[in-house]
């Protein structure tokens, strides 16, 4: 099978599961426990019109299945409704400079995180049984095992609290006006040092820990031992035979681990105050803003599929033996 | 040889296994390391009313956020409780919330896992598409949705861990399934013709419960994470005070910009060690059970 | 003359369970340009053997004592650099699987351009065209040079690791069960192969196998491993016409033989033993047939037989053992 | 008098491509593993298929076995057609029809004792069983010659290859079967245990008064053992016949080459092998006409790659695929 009849399978695998998140959505806000309609329309604050547009828009008079047709159409424009808190259309909520701030955390977060990762698991896979590997599994373990919104508790603490070398909170200085781009990004940059640090340090762990073993596991390969035998130099070893075939799995794994790092970004974002996604869902569970939250949920799980079906073509592109 | 001797011999044979496995588990740092905090804190769990100096609803209000002292071994919260009690007793909830969730995330993962690795077909891609589904969904946004929609309560919190937890183990469970049904065994076993529940109670089963084994522990790591992270967004079980639950409030009533660190390293710090403990305990299971990675 | 010379060569390897003699007092020469057979069962430690020569063991082996004479150098003495210029230059190796040899992930041709760019002083272009002769030396379809290992069938996949163990002209060559796992048909090809570029290029090769029967047809001397120490050694015709070790004799019986009269095969009783705690006094005396209670306690030494051959039994003068 | 007879069985197995591109991609492939085999077994006799590597022997026995549903073609035994019989009927025929597989170190469930799997048998045959079990354990450890003291109590891991292979043989007997299928039991072990187990399977069959039905890549264990020959070349038999028709004057070109191919242990006979080219070709594009052409010394233009021969007995029951012959 060619790249081009993956890369076309991998998209309709993409587009199934668009539907069952799709589906997913429509029954945890419809089929719950509770009446649909307490949950999207009843809101004291919305007037009668808006109460019967939005009747009319989810057709919640219609039987279920039409409703879900109808779901359907309404998701591929992002059309949930109107936020109860807000008071404006979820789409617009969504699509915003919030979408842009939670990019801008998550997507340096995880390379961050993924080349740290592979380079200490490396060293660590490298100079096994030696003290930095025992060290550093260790520090790994003990990362995992932290919850990243305490770590970004202490990371306020200690920078903003103690050396008050970085800010409290929020994604910029409120209230300051900028007088050129430059001093925006500083400020911008200034703000996001904290969760990306946090963001990082959680996540690294568990790449260093995969490509530790993942390595370990290729240099007992035969192939390795072939490649020692024809007098390789070690760094070709290393490079174009170790980590080439270790870092395959990596791939993988940062794709799966989108779905992951948005939770962690979830509650970094939280801590933080940053203004993004995370902290939206936030203030959307807290004041059980549900059309808000059925927006969010909907908008995280399409990224985590697009996200994986980007990881797995490139996945393709660098494994020749792909053959699904 | 009769029967009764038959299952004597049996049973010391078992003894010594279980003595055998207990000297190799012995012999791991980690395991071992892992297996004491874990004990201290189930001590803590069992016996919170005697160890700790107050009850969480004891409050002294006239004492808001006092810094540690002879009274207050950890200071107090914003009503004036004891920090170190509150620590105490939330490490019964950690643990019920974290054994449960787990023990329902497995025992869900196990049976979809055997039952999609051994029939196969059609049951095995539709079963493979959900897991794979539940796999990619954003496990925190969802969890909190669900949380939200089902209210707070130690129950729908158990319930919500194990629903979007279990892909996992589903996964590893089945394609160690699928392996040990392919094998020449499970082939002989059915050519002498056992069925399908002999196959999966008798063969099956014995070979994938070191893995069930191992992934109780590490989801319970995992479970005591996301209990903490709900109760952290507020959406804990106000009735059991819980370490999550004592970050949240202090984050919301401003420990942090106060500086008051009392409150907020005891919590996570326990967090921390509690989920350590685990994870050590289950890098032991993976080393003991995967040969691989001992040395030859 | 002899191009290598094993002497005395004990291997072991350090596990949790003690100490594995692997090899336990190997000795023996590889003249010019003969095909030099070690025969052994699974954990003889003959691949322990090739691997030392080579000097690509793993971590927790520890050579005890010996020394592998090539060109007046003694190979386990030479400083890890100097050891490079002759590894895959002058002493290259077919490794048992070429599956699990051949990186997956890198296409066949580059990875023998990787062994020759290494070795030979010359440019990549020149490179890729030395890999196309080989390729046609070794029998492969040029035109396939830049397809992967997956994309290629056992007995092909053979063919481009002996295509890359001669791409640096070396003097001897190792093949360490170069057939294993083939079928009946593509291990013959894969022997005439053999055969036929040792006469072309003068290659000196040691060919490690566990099929008897497959090295009869190719080979020029023969050396019989047990349990980490060589038994018998000689002429490939001596030996299967009139060995001299109890093993030997049993090992070509133990044959169904194609062709010639019926009758119930020969068997040895028990398995092979554990190299952590061999016998005492002769490895093989819990499955001699013909064992005395000389055998129970001292070791036999490799003895010469007019000069037709080395043999470690202490009953070789008195069994008459005819094939 | 005969006990089992194929007829022209099938199988074929689709290839994994999902139900979703099989139907965007068009055709469905198949693995046709076995495709139109048919021969019969004499009682008490050592029927042997000879075949490479993927040319289907091992689905043929597990076929036998009923370990997998044919997809074409009909099985008897003792007359009886097991295709068409319900589960339930074929049962206490599994006791008669035994198995023994290639792989000692996969046979065994490692979390097993040696008694417990020689345990399984009668466990699930509980009500046909008679006798003392723990006896007839202890019987069968000693008709494989292994010392039940010794080995009962043990892991599968605890023993070697050689050993495990008698443990499965063991298995297979203790409901004294009628026809044993033995698919290569002797091919992964080592050259000193081999013969022990060809022997062993030789004395077992007199006591056990067994019809063998033997599996093997290697032609001189076919020929030492059975009394007819199956050749099987990408899942058809190309040549059929008794041991020594087929050993020493093979007709079919490929029968030809397998036996100048065998390695024989002893350099006074050095044999000229028929060279013959390329490896077996991937059962899923089977070549047209006859299988062998694209490989054959013989191939003949415009007939080979466009017919498929037809067997034509020559004689004693010397059936051959060629058309070369006809």
């Amino acid at each position: 099978m060619g790249l081009r009849e993956f890369v076309f399978k991998r998209l309709i695998d993409g587009a199934i599961l668009f539907f069952m998140t799709v589906t997913l959505n429509f029954f945890l806000f419809r089929v719950m426990p509770g009446d649909p309609t307490a949950f999207l329309i009843e809101n004291p604050k919305f007037t009668a019109e808006t109460r019967k547009a939005l009747l009319k828009l989810f057709g919640l008079d219609k039987p279920l299945w039409e409703q879900y047709l109808i779901y359907i159409k309404n998701s591929f424009t992002f059309n949930f409704g109107i936020s109860f808190q807000y008071l404006a259309p979820v789409r617009d909520l969504i699509f915003s400079v919030r979408l842009l701030n939670t990019l801008a955390l998550m997507i340096p977060a995880t390379l961050l995180a993924t080349i740290l990762g592979v380079i200490v698991g490396t060293v660590a896979a490298w100079r096994r049984g030696s003290k930095f590997d025992s060290t550093s599994t260790f520090v790994s373990l003990v990362f995992y095992s932290t919850p990243v919104y305490w770590i970004g508790l202490l990371v306020m603490l200690v920078f903003a609290y103690y050396l008050g070398i970085l800010p409290f909170r929020g994604s910029i200085t409120p209230g300051i006006k900028y007088e050129n781009v430059f001093q925006f990004a500083a400020d911008y940059l200034w703000h996001l040092t904290g969760p990306l640090l946090t963001l990082t340090l959680v996540n690294f762990g568990g790449y260093l820990l995969i490509m530790r073993s993942n390595l370990l596991d290729v240099f007992s390969q035969d192939y390795i031992v072939a490649a020692r035998a024809k007098g390789l130099s070690e760094r070709t070893i290393l490079f174009s035979y170790g980590m080439r075939n270790a870092i395959l799995p990596i791939v993988t794994l940062t794709g799966l681990n989108m779905a992951f790092s948005i939770s962690g970004a979830v509650l970094t974002e939280t801590v933080f105050s940053w203004y993004g996604m995370g902290r939206l869902i936030y203030e959307a569970v807290n004041q059980r803003d549900y059309p808000l939250l059925e927006g969010i949920f909907f908008l995280l799980a399409l990224m985590v599929i697009i996200a994986n079906i980007i990881t797995d073509i490139i996945y393709a592109y660098l494994d020749p033996r792909i053959k699904y | 040889m009769n029967k009764e001797s038959v299952r004597i011999k049996k049973i010391k044979l078992f003894g010594d296994r279980v003595l055998e496995f207990a000297r190799i588990y012995y012999r791991n740092k980690y395991g071992l390391a892992g297996l004491i905090i874990l004990t201290f804190f189930i001590f803590l769990a069992l016996f919170a009313p005697f160890i700790a100096p107050y009850t969480p609803s004891d409050t002294f209000l006239a004492e808001p956020f006092s810094p540690p002292s002879s009274k207050f071994l950890l200071g107090t919260d914003e009503l004036g409780r004891d920090i170190f009690s509150l620590l105490i007793y939330g490490t019964w909830t950690s643990m019920t919330v974290g054994v449960l969730a787990s023990l329902l995330t497995v025992i869900i993962g196990t049976f979809v896992g055997i039952y999609a690795g051994y029939y196969g077909g059609i049951v095995q891609s539709i079963l493979m598409r959900l897991t794979d589904f539940f796999l990619i969904l954003p496990a925190l946004p969802l969890m909190i949705v669900l949380a939200a929609i089902l209210g707070p309560s130690i129950w729908n919190i158990i319930f919500v861990i194990s629903i979007v937890s279990w892909p996992v183990t589903a996964r590893v469970i089945m394609s160690q399934t699928l392996s040990v049904k392919e094998s020449s065994y499970v082939e002989a076993s059915k050519a002498l013709g056992a069925g399908d529940t002999y196959i999966i109670f008798r063969h099956i089963l014995p070979n994938v419960t070191p893995l069930i084994f191992a992934y109780v522990i590490l989801n319970i790591a995992g479970a005591i994470l996301a209990e903490a992270g709900l109760s952290f967004l507020g959406l804990g079980d106000p009735s059991h005070i819980s370490w999550g639950m004592m970050l949240y409030y202090a984050d919301q009533f401003g420990a942090l910009v106060a500086g008051i660190w009392w409150y907020i390293l005891p919590p996570g710090l326990a967090i921390s060690l509690l989920v350590l403990s685990f994870m050590m305990i289950g890098y032991a299971l993976d080393e003991i059970i995967n040969p691989r990675i001992r040395r030859r | 003359m002899s191009i290598l010379e094993v002497n005395n060569l004990r291997v072991y390897y350090d596990t949790m369970r003690g100490e594995v003699k692997a090899v336990d007092g190997v000795s023996f020469k590889l003249e010019k340009g003969e095909i030099f057979s070690i025969v052994g069962e699974s954990g003889c430690g003959k691949t322990t053997t090739s691997n030392t020569i080579m000097r690509i063991l793993p971590p927790e082996a520890v050579i005890k004592s010996g020394s592998i004479t090539f060109d007046g150098i003694n190979l386990l003495e030479i400083p890890e650099k100097e050891m490079k210029k002759i590894r895959w230059k002058r002493i290259a190796m077919v490794f048992q699987n070429a599956m699990n040899a051949l990186n997956p992930v890198k296409n066949v041709g580059s990875q023998i351009v990787d062994a020759i760019t290494t070795h030979l002083n010359i440019p990549e272009a020149e490179a890729w065209r030395k890999v196309k002769e080989l390729f046609e030396l070794v029998g492969l379809d040029p035109s396939r040079l830049k397809d992967y290992p997956h994309e290629f069938s056992g007995g092909m996949r053979q063919r481009v690791f002996i295509a890359m163990a001669l791409s640096c002209d070396p003097e001897i060559l190792i093949a360490d069960e170069p057939t294993t796992g083939l079928d009946v048909i593509v291990q013959r090809n894969i022997l005439n192969l053999l055969r036929d570029l040792r006469k072309k290029l003068g290659l000196s090769i040691i060919l490690i196998t566990h099929d008897l029967a497959a090295v009869a047809q190719v080979s020029d001397k023969i050396a019989i491993m047990y349990a980490g120490k060589i038994v018998e050694y000689g002429n490939i015709y001596d030996i299967f016409t009139r060995p001299r070790h109890p093993y030997t004799y049993l090992l070509i019986k133990s044959f169904p033989k194609i062709g010639s009269k019926k009758e119930r095969l020969v068997t040895i009783k028990g398995s092979p033993p554990s190299l952590i705690n061999p016998p005492k006094g002769c490895r093989f005396h819990p499955r001699c047939p013909y064992a005395i209670e000389k055998c129970r306690i001292e070791e036999p030494p490799l003895v010469n037989i007019n000069n037709k051959g080395l043999v470690a039994c202490h009953l070789y003068d008195q069994l008459n053992l005819v094939i | 008098m005969e006990i089992l007879r194929v007829e022209n069985i099938k199988k074929w197995f689709p290839v994994r491509t999902g139900i979703l591109s099989s139907i965007l991609f068009g055709e469905k492939q198949f693995i046709k593993a076995v495709d139109g085999v048919s021969f019969t077994i004499d009682e008490g006799e050592v029927f042997c298929l000879v075949g490479e590597s993927g040319c289907g022997k091992t689905t043929l026995a597990r076929l036998i076995a009923r370990l997998i549903e044919p997809t074409d073609g009909r099985i008897y035994y003792k007359g009886r057609d097991i295709v068409q019989m319900k589960k339930k009927e074929f049962r206490p025929l599994r006791r008669e029809i035994q198995i023994i597989f290639q792989n000692p170190y996969e046979a065994l469930d490692p979390r097993m004792r040696i008694y417990d799997i020689l345990m399984e048998p009668i466990k699930l045959h509980k009500k046909h069983f008679e006798g003392d079990p723990d006896e007839r354990i202890r019987t069968v450890m000693r008709d494989v010659k292994l010392n039940p003291d010794e080995y009962l109590w043990k892991f599968p891991h605890e023993l070697s290859g050689g050993e495990r292979q008698r443990v499965s043989i063991a298995r297979s007997l203790m409901l004294y079967p009628k026809l044993l299928l033995a698919d290569e039991p002797a091919s992964m072990l080592d050259a000193s245990v081999r013969s022990s187990i060809l022997n062993l399977l030789t004395d077992l069959r007199e006591e056990y008064n067994l019809t063998l039905l033997y599996i093997t890549h290697d032609l001189a264990q076919a020929w030492y053992l059975c009394e007819r020959i199956a050749v099987m070349y990408l899942g058809v038999i190309v040549e059929l016949g008794k041991t020594d028709d087929v050993i020493n004057s093979p007709l079919h070109p490929y029968t030809k080459a397998l036996i100048s191919n065998i390695p024989i242990p002893d350099p006074r006979r050095k044999t000229e092998a028929i060279e013959i080219k390329g490896e077996v070709p991937s059962p899923i594009n089977v070549p047209p006409g006859c299988r062998f052409h694209p490989r054959c010394p013989y191939f003949m233009e415009g007939k080979c790659d466009k017919e498929t021969p037809k067997y034509l007995d020559v004689g004693d029951g010397h059936i051959v695929a060629c058309h070369l012959y006809e």
